[in-house]
């Protein structure tokens, strides 16, 4: 197993930081910021293929077998969904699809982000996380469980 | 502004929101709701929500073919709906066909008359415009895929009008039906549908107008408009959803063909023939709406009590103070020029994705619509990302704009 | 009789009745309403109307595009009313359409398998029964015309059954679909639905159940009964008019291709090539009846809520009574054997038509139906002149059933 | 001008009559016996262009233009029905067509059965006067107005 944190404690932290912000604003400014973070995302994969269904903003979400576990490269043309995904892989990135597959399902609301984003459904956290687990379901297959 | 209505002295918009119990709520904790995508739907009046609790608790029955006090009550209930339908609109009873909604309607025109024509779809053309909604484009397509029928779309000019220099080039000797929509629900454009249904009549063909977007602050007289057939929904004009019309003008309606097969639209049934009742009833297939039709009735009644031409004037007000001010922030493009008292507008703001500001704005309480608005091709031409379109409706105050243009400052100040 | 109710402790009708507020109605002055049409339309409880006024009161926006929190809500409404309609019939969520109801159902499908079929139709045939709805037939009809498919029918045995040995022999290799009646509504037989579709797959034809008059009291299971496709409406299983549902197994629906057009049924439109949704929204176009689908989700929990069990055994003890005491009468004739717990009765009396005892009970305040049910072709061969139809639901009392038998002799000496 | 009853003295005295029976009992027996009153129905006009539209039973109408006014015959297969016909051809038989066509539209109310028969539309009553008033329309333009 590896040293880094779970996916527990890395929804915590990012929870407990947006939390800390005094209000909405600065919380979307944060949101904005872990965005930008993002890696440049490798223009090959910018595809169709790759498009988050169910999202009004074009996201994309590319993973990635390395060593067991998935690394995810992901983008937006739209900036807090950008930072919305930038959230969820940086939860989820380098984990094992079985790690991924274990993961709560309310990992917007541990984030206090379905809450007070109505826009759970519509920003596509929602699909960018069945996303996730449906290449985990997918690349699991590909790797002795 | 509040000093500033001087067009529309009777109208006390105060007392018409106590009319609307949604508008009293808090979402997001603490955060007054301000309701502005009304064309999406808009809100009801308790006096719909009441007669649609009423028709449950007191008459609930099937119409028609019951013979007891409930049917009774219920076929009148029923039938005095489509009367009312049809004097809002200038049309007679016998040319109100009750659908689902404005989507089924234009499904049901594009099928019967699809049927009708026949072989001659495939010599002929129907005309549509750059700026419908999916509503009044897809029926038509799969119209076209099963026929042949060549679709011809009228432009817009740039500042989101229709290109009426085009349009009396596309309507030919072979056009089949012309069907275009009277006020754009993503532009607010209001188009001169009578011109277009007077050149579609020049040349035999049939007309359709879709008035979903018009009927809850215009006076609507298909005499007037001079069109075969117009469409609305309930739910945009006050009413329930689940039910809308079609009026189609006498002489095209016993023309048709039916267009869904079951219970109440048949004069005879076996399995070797089977004859089609006359008149709208031939399109109502099985239990009608009937809850729908009474709530939309109550809709229309509540519509009709108000002065059109002050809701027409108020909400022009709306519109040109929404106009004024998204023009007044810089980097802010409002899409069309022809917003007239539509209460719609559509807009973008330099390198913002419309849904961030949509997501944002919605922090704060305010709804807005963020994305295509069921108009793709029209958004393929004006801003391929979408558009945030805010849309007012009779109960929308001055306060509420005020709330909506404080919140998006904010927002832009993170955005930007 | 009250005291003979071994078969059903559970259910305390009396408190169930206080659930329904028009059962307290008076009609013609000063009767006490006898509700005896519930095989046309259920009554509503109290729980129902009040979720639909809540809707609107609290919600009401339009779904799945809108981002804001009442956008948010309401498709979670809308989606959780899916999930509720999969769990009662043992389906998935994304195996249930939303319609406008049972007719809806049944043109969708008759249209869309039918355009799926496409040419295969000419050489093949469709199998139904004689007992069938018009809602089962006439969609197959114009299916019929349109492509030159073949309609069997499948016989009654004189006792109101399908005769099996005939529909063993009619379903065949060329047989594309077969579609049945799960509760006849005119007769109250209860079909052997699920050899029907054993048989239908294994000549690999497409199986679909109306199951409009089974789900107000049967448990039904998709998975059991085995069909691809069930068929019902709201208003007949307590919940608002202007929705139904049509479950299509997941293979047979991602096969479909779309029925209507519109808003919300696509993945992308252009004037030169629309790609359509997976899924059911496919066939949802445009905007859906959202407060229906919450009503019709309160409604089935309020029924998932009662033991169903109870409820037919129930209902089969008003059945029975009805039966019995019908038969008692000299010169009455009850339709078919097979009631079961369908609370639905046929009967006719001799040298009398129909309406006259429909007419005459409705002055004594009981709520039956005459005609033909729309079911002509079986009144063609059971009673030209129709049948009084008296269909009893949960909330009916033993008190109502001797209520209905006082007015009915006194009906009867008037008459003969 | 002929010297029997108006339609509103018809309408009247069929309506006093009903009125004056004890209770719908009666009443059914009083209407049933008007339908048993009628002439004969001429066979060769039971036919499907003769049946009103509407009715659950059969009702057959015709109408002949004698002298100007309009004589009916009638038939139903439903007793009271077959009653409910009759009274509407007793009020308007062997009138003229202006006549018929100037009188008023609530005979239903008038009569007392508009009220207690919510069976208006399903019995066919107002299918009924509908359909003798387009009878009346089209044989008025055989006659001198
Ligand atoms: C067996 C059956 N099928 C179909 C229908 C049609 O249902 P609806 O009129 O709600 O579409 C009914 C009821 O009228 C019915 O009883
Ligand atoms: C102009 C226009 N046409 C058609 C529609 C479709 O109406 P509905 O979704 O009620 O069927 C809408 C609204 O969505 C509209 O704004």
């Amino acid at each position: 197993m590896s040293t880094t944190k779970t996916i527990a404690e890395a929804t915590y932290e990012i929870a407990s930081m947006l939390e800390a912000l005094p209000d909405w604003e600065e919380r979307f400014s944060a949101i904005m910021s872990m965005g930008k973070g993002l890696a440049p995302y490798p223009e090959e994969f910018r595809r169709d293929d790759f498009l988050i269904k169910g999202c009004q903003a074009q996201v994309w979400l590319f993973p990635r077998l390395v060593d067991g576990r998935i690394h995810f490269e992901a983008d937006s043309d739209a900036l807090i969904v950008k930072g919305l995904v930038a959230i969820v892989v940086q939860i989820m990135q380098d984990r094992t699809p079985q790690e991924i597959l274990a993961a709560p399902k309310d990992i917007p609301e541990q984030l206090g982000l379905a809450q007070h984003l109505s826009q759970n459904r519509a920003s596509g956290l929602s699909s960018m996380l069945k996303q996730i687990r449906l290449y985990a379901v997918a690349l699991s297959m590909r790797t002795p469980s | 502004m509040h000093l500033t209505q001087p067009s529309a002295p009777l109208l006390d918009i105060a007392a018409i929101r106590t009319e609307f119990p949604i508008l009293q709520r808090m979402v997001h904790g603490n955060k007054p709701l301000v309701y502005l995508d009304n064309a999406a739907t808009t809100q009801k009046p308790t006096v719909v929500i009441d007669s649609i609790s009423e028709f449950y608790r007191q008459h609930n029955a099937n119409a028609h073919r019951a013979g007891h006090v409930l049917g009774a009550e219920v076929t009148s209930m029923y039938e005095r709906a489509r009367e009312v339908v049809a004097e809002s609109i200038g049309a007679r009873a016998d040319e109100v066909v009750f659908t689902r909604g404005t989507t089924e309607s234009l499904n049901l025109l594009a099928t019967s008359i699809g049927a009708r024509l026949g072989p001659r779809l495939a010599e002929g053309n129907i005309v549509l415009t750059e700026m419908e909604h999916h509503a009044n484009i897809v029926p038509w397509q799969m119209l076209r895929e099963r026929s042949g029928v060549e679709i011809r779309v009228i432009p817009l000019t740039d500042d989101g009008a229709l290109d009426m220099g085009r349009a009396s080039q596309l309507i030919d000797a072979s056009t089949l039906v012309v069907s275009c929509v009277q006020v754009s629900n993503t532009l607010g454009t209001e188009n001169d549908v009578s011109t277009l249904c007077q050149w579609a009549h020049a040349v035999g063909a049939i007309s359709i107008v879709d008035a979903a977007q018009s009927v809850s602050s215009m006076a609507i007289d298909v005499q007037q408009i001079g069109c075969d057939a117009l469409v609305f929904s309930g739910h945009k004009v006050y009413g329930p959803m689940g039910i809308g019309c079609a009026f189609i003008r006498r002489e095209l309606l016993s023309d048709l063909p039916p267009y869904q097969g079951g219970g109440s639209m048949i004069t005879n049934v076996s399995f070797d023939k089977t004859t089609y009742a006359d008149g709208p009833m031939r399109f109502e297939a099985g239990t009608p709406n009937i809850e729908g039709a009474v709530g939309l009735c109550t809709a229309l009644q509540w519509r009709n009590a108000l002065d059109l031409r002050d809701v027409q004037s108020y909400k022009k007000m709306l519109t040109d103070e929404l106009v004024a001010g998204l023009r007044l922030r810089s980097g802010v493009h409002v899409h069309g020029a022809h917003h007239g008292h539509s209460g719609i507008v559509s807009f973008s703001i330099d390198g913002v994705h419309p849904q961030d500001v949509g997501i944002m704005l919605d922090t704060h309480g305010v709804a807005v619509r963020t994305g295509h608005h069921c108009t793709m091709p029209l958004m393929k031409r004006i801003a391929p990302q979408g558009t945030v379109r805010v849309s007012a409706a009779v109960y929308t105050s001055h306060d509420e704009i005020a709330q909506f243009f404080h919140a998006l400052d904010r927002v832009m100040k993170v955005l930007l």
